[in-house]
């Protein structure tokens, strides 16, 4: 990438590297000239980030308070636009090797199971869901984020966890999923905003346009994302 | 008023160390003194790596350490030369890396260092060995890359501390009158811990005996040689001395019994003769020598023309035989005899410095 | 009187070391000032910080303790003993310095975890060590025990082979010398050692939840408790690190100046 | 002829050495086995992946390097020079070793940061150090300069003093003596720490992603990489710290080999 | 066959060391030479710390080392004692501790160990000091308490490098004695390496002389002290020694000119005399003394009743003289003299060993 060329930072949630990929690769494709960044980490670090400084043009997390701390900092240029949801699953090792059959199963003395800590936005949706389902046994560890989870699972070190659809769907065939009892009553929503400290105010925008777009909705889609409004 | 004016004072406990030291251009210093008198001390003071908790250090004028220096001066701020008793050659250096690291630190070029080090090792007869590291060198041969590298920046101020200890003794001898020569030419003051009476007699021309951390006797090689203070000096000069009270031409000595003399003195006393004027019969001597004692023969080994004998006995003697009179007396370690000496043989001298405790060695004896 | 007697140490010493020191101190210092003091004493006492700090504190020691056991007499070995392979070991050790610490924490998994080579076997004996506080500790030996290693090594190394020969010439075995004289000589590297380990220790973070996970009271290390508070809550979390710091400091500092009042002169 | 004449190494220094190797070795090798080496190569020829090592590699050079500058002199002066709070600044050291990676970057970004004590001035300037591969090499730095420091302080205080004293007498002023005695001697724990803080850096992660942040080509270092492809894909993530341990394994044999070589005898 | 049977092959470049040495119970043997001849590599290879890439060392019918050992023994195994040229006293412990190491190292329990090492510094003299630290104790005391170390263990077999350099005289003499002593005692070999003459006479039954890493002589103490082999042990002993091509009663010197003797002898011969046998005078000697040479008084030192002069020339010589006639000759180092030596007073015997190379020092003097 030249000196000529544009740049597009693009700081978004872990969780949307595969989507925000494959989106990035399509924005390339139909804007000349233009290379798009795209920097992944916790929603919460990249809010910080962002407050900080850091140079990016759009801002996109996996939950609404990360973007209000940037918002109330004054880092978000307009309206954060909701784009996707993403809800809860139970996912097992490949070969399902305690027979896990439903949610309720987490509940057996002979099933270990892990989930995110309550301070991770994935972590409040467990608690909550565990709540609705009236399940009480305690998850073995709990996890800072949700690839934690995934990872204990597809090592097989946990006969489950409570993961998002799209982190079921990115592990592929390395997990089986279950679904979870009321998941979609409290799903966790995804949101993205230009930058206040952009550089390319437009191509942020029409980034955040791609996004919202049919397009973006079905990228979303396909990678396990649920709809703007479930 | 002196090129160097040193009242050396360093706390020590037990003992602590406090001697004066004065000297003019081209005065080399023997400083000479039983095992932990002091002399390594006194040495690393003028060097200013012992602190010093009293006392000046003046040379040409500009106070080195003392009330009017605002701080003691660094070791590098002095410009001393110094051979340390543990070679402590810089392991990581060659012997001429070693070598040329005076001239370097002083401003010279590498190249010119090198080829002052080289010049040096040169002159001490170890070019050969310029590249090796000091793990690869023998005791004396790193004993005399030192001595090269004390030399070799020129300093006004040469500490040496028993510099020719490891050396063979021919290579002894020719140092000696290299550094006799090197010292008389550079107008410069020496000072020189030796253990050896050739060194002081060879290098020297003042000698500084020290004793428990203070100077016991100063003087000529000759004067020291001739009267010494200390039996130690006595010793190292290969003289008999006897310690005790004056009182008219009889000495009470400490050692027990009396020795008569021929010169009256009152007081304490040093009685001082030759091995040579010691005779040795293995029958207690009647006659003339009024002063005899029985000892028993320690060592028998030649000495020059003569034999020379270490006796056991009250107070440790040394005689000089002829190798027909050891043969007849069958000497040999073990044997008992009795030491005679003539009392117009015994020299008698007061005692200088106020009688010190017994030095640690004495135990040992 | 000053032991600077060998002259002043230069500015172009002294100010690397003045600029090496703000480095390290200006972000501690900006780090503090943001702190919430008051709510401090008042999260100290709350319970689950207290288990994390009792976790922390005692797995970094156990794991010190592990590198010292391990580590010393390997540090020795390449310091001191030829043996075939010796350059291999050596970068061997150096490895798991460079594994980004959740890559090392798969790695344990991958060993020590139920389908593992070490767990597997394990596990048929009853014995799981994931999710374990014993999984805490050999976490953080992994990532300690290199720098104990490296440093150790390095130290044995700068001191004089020679006490070794006069010791086994005053008929002392192999490992007599290694405790009467090798040790003692290098036991200022060897504190230092220690300090890295257990210091890197207690800040470990990325092995530890993924290979221990993080469970108040059973595996939640203090930086684990940081991290999962770092997610909502900044400031708290900062005041969370600010008392482990506080804590690690004072024994550091007691440590420190016992073992170099001792060791180093 | 071996070098062993000192006699053999007793079998309670053997065993729990070869622990040690077992400990570092099982995790990497298990590690190894489940790596998908086909994709290895083709993985290593990716832009980003280049563009990350590349990266990884000059940032924990750079790191070193600066370790080097500021932490040689400060381990100097912590060892040879009494100066009032040297104990103080002695502990300061040990600190950043203490907190958690991610709080070091909070700690850095509240420091280098635009509202930072010296972010802002610095910004009034025109410069902004966050998010640029300034802020990976200090982020680097700030982690590995305490065990650079601690270990080369270790290694100081282990190699005799007598030398200076020696070197001062020849006079030597004391900056030639740290250069051309205190330091040649000390160079087998100098270069162990070297390869301690440089092998640090290559494996930090924490620091970096939350004060330099993990932009593709500018701050994504190789750990950063690895976890961003975590998110996607284990066993590629896997694959890739693979690739990264070759490559330091690789530079660390020739570069120890090197040093070893000439500092150790 | 001897209780010590040792064939020392040390490869070392440019000098190897090829040594054979043969002991028997009580043996101390004495080995001289100049620096760097190969004595410290001689006792490391007995004590196993320098590889021998050949050779063999047996030990009361045990193969230390050679083709009867599977391998080397280990220092350890071997059971000796040794005080290195380089003290190398432990820096981390007391001198006590120094002591107590050698009989912990061999199982004593702790309190036996420091009984028996404190012991042994009484005997050093050197109790009083049993709480120091190595940094803490004088140069000589380092040496005493480096020696007690090597004793404390009781050795079979005891290897001494130059033990009593850094002493002084006193305590040297002593000590000698102690040695000679403890080793005549315990039936077990000694080896002691040495610059110092009064070393060879007084400890040792037997002397090894050591030249560029081969044995040059070897014999009784009084055998090599009267027909020394070499330059370096003649000078040791305070004798002169010229070498020359005999033929008939005339020596063709190597230093150019010819000696005259009584003794005919055909080939390479040392011609040796003693310092007394040489006269001085200031003009050139008329009469009955043929052989005489004219040189450059550099060292006028008094030795026992005489005086000694040590002369340059075309070979440096020695002379004694009465202190009298040096008076009265103006003797001081620069006096151009004439030396002479009456041909009754050479003896003349062959050289044993094939000439050796210059040694190093030789370049020196
Ligand atoms: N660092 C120290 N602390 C305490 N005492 C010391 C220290 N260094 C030396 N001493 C003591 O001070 C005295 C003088 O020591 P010094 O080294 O000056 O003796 P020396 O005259 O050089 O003896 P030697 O002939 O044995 O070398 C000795 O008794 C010694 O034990
Ligand atoms: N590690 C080494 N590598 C190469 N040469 C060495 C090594 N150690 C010693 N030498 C050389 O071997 C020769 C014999 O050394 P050695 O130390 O045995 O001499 P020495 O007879 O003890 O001399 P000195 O009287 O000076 O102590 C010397 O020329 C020395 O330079
Ligand atoms: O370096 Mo870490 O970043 O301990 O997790
Ligand atoms: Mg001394
Ligand atoms: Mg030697």
């Amino acid at each position: 990438s030249g000196d000529d060329r544009t740049r597009l930072t693009v700081l978004a949630a872990a969780s949307l590297t595969e989507p925000f990929d494959e989106l990035a690769q399509e924005f390339e494709a139909s804007h000349d000239g233009v290379d798009v960044v795209l920097g992944y980490d916790s929603s919460s670090t990249l809010a910080a980030q962002v407050v900080e400084g850091a140079p990016a043009d759009v801002l996109a997390t996996a939950d609404a308070r990360t973007m209000r701390i940037a918002e109330e900092a004054g880092a978000t240029r307009g309206e954060p636009a909701t784009f996707a949801t993403n809800s809860l699953v139970v996912v097992v090792p490949a070969g399902n090797p305690a027979d896990v059959d439903s949610f309720a199963d987490l509940q057996r003395d002979d099933v270990t199971y892990v989930a995110c800590a309550e301070s991770a936005p994935c972590g409040t949706l467990a608690r909550d869901l565990l709540d609705r389902n009236r399940v009480t046994a305690r998850p073995r560890s709990l996890e800072v984020d949700v690839k934690a989870v995934l990872t204990k699972v597809e090592l097989d070190e946990a006969d489950a966890g409570l993961v998002y659809a799209s982190d079921a769907v990115a592990a592929g065939d390395t997990v089986e999923t279950l679904p979870v009892p009321h998941a979609s009553e409290a799903p966790n929503s995804y949101l993205v905003a230009p930058v206040q400290q952009s550089a390319e105010p437009d191509l942020a925008a029409e980034w955040v346009e791609l996004v919202l777009s049919d397009r973006g909705r079905q990228v979303l889609d396909d990678a396990g994302f649920g709809g703007p409004t479930p | 008023m002196s090129l160097l004016e040193a009242r050396v004072r360093v706390r020590r406990s037990p003992q602590s160390l406090e001697v004066d030291l004065d000297a003019d251009p081209g005065d080399v210093i023997a400083v000479i003194g039983p095992n932990g008198a002091g002399k390594s001390t006194l040495l690393r003071a003028l060097a200013g790596l012992e602190p010093m908790h009293q006392g000046t250090v003046r040379y040409d004028g500009r106070a080195w350490d003392g009330p009017g220096a605002a701080r003691p001066l660094t070791p590098q701020e002095r410009g001393i030369g110094m051979v340390f008793q543990q070679h402590l050659l810089f392991p990581h250096l060659t012997a001429l890396g070693n070598v040329a690291f005076g001239p370097r630190s002083r401003g010279a070029r590498r190249r010119e260092s090198e080829e002052r080090a080289r010049r040096w090792l040169t002159r001490l007869g170890v070019e050969d060995l310029a590249d090796r590291r000091p793990r690869e060198l023998s005791g004396g041969q790193a004993q005399r890359v030192a001595i090269a590298r004390a030399l070799a920046t020129d300093p006004a101020l040469l500490l040496l501390d028993e510099p020719l200890a490891a050396l063979d003794v021919g290579v002894a001898m020719a140092l000696r009158l290299e550094l006799a020569r090197h010292l008389a030419d550079f107008g410069g003051i020496g000072v020189l811990v030796t253990h050896d009476a050739l060194d002081t007699l060879t290098v020297a021309n003042r000698v500084v005996v020290l004793d428990q951390g203070r100077v016991a006797q100063v003087g000529t090689p000759d004067e020291v040689a001739q009267r010494p203070q200390t039996e130690h000096v006595a010793r190292l000069m290969g003289l008999n001395v006897l310690r005790g009270q004056g009182s008219g031409t009889a000495v009470a000595l400490d050692s027990g019994g009396t020795l008569v003399t021929t010169t009256p003195f009152e007081g304490r006393v040093n009685a001082c003769f030759s091995p040579a004027a010691v005779t040795l019969t293995l029958a207690e001597p009647t006659g003339s020598a009024r002063n005899r004692w029985p000892g028993t023969v320690t060592s028998v080994v030649p000495h020059g023309a003569a034999v020379r004998v270490h006796l056991a006995g009250p107070a440790p003697l040394i005689a000089d035989v002829t190798p027909g009179a050891a043969a007849e007396l069958g000497l040999a370690p073990g044997r008992s005899v009795w030491a005679a000496v003539k009392a117009t043989e015994v020299g008698v001298y007061g005692i200088a410095a106020p009688p010190a405790q017994a030095p640690l060695r004495s135990r040992y004896v | 009187m000053s032991r600077n007697r060998l002259g002043r140490p230069p500015a172009y010493l002294l100010l690397p070391a003045g600029l090496a020191v703000a480095l390290l101190l200006v972000p501690l210092a900006s780090l503090v000032a943001r702190a919430p003091f008051g709510s401090l004493l008042e999260r100290l006492a709350a319970p689950e910080v207290l288990d994390a700090l009792w976790l922390s504190l005692w797995t970094a020691t156990a794991a010190m303790l592990a590198s010292l056991v391990l580590g010393l007499p390997l540090a020795w070995l390449l310091a001191r003993v030829e043996f075939p392979g010796r350059s291999l070991v050596r970068t061997l050790v150096t490895v798991p310095l460079v594994l980004p610490p959740v890559v090392a924490g798969v790695a344990l998994l991958t060993a020590f975890g139920r389908t593992g080579v070490v767990g597997a076997p394990l596990r048929e004996l009853g014995v799981t060590i994931p999710f374990t506080s014993t999984a805490v500790v050999i976490a953080h030996t992994f990532v300690a025990l290199p720098f104990f290693v490296i440093s150790v090594e390095g130290a044995l190394r700068a001191t004089s082979q020679d006490y070794d020969e006069v010791a086994a010439v005053l008929g002392a075995r192999r490992g007599a010398i290694f405790r009467r004289v090798t040790v003692p000589l290098a036991a200022p590297g060897i504190a230092a050692g220690l300090v890295l380990g257990w210091a890197r220790s207690l800040g470990e973070f990325g092995a530890t939840i993924t290979f221990a996970g993080n469970y108040p009271g059973v595996t939640q290390t203090m930086p684990l408790a940081v991290y999962t508070l770092l997610q909502e809550d900044l400031e708290a979390a900062v005041a969370l690190s600010l008392v482990m710091l506080l804590v690690s400091v004072v024994v550091l500092a007691l440590l420190r100046e016992r073992w170099f009042g001792q060791a180093a002169r």
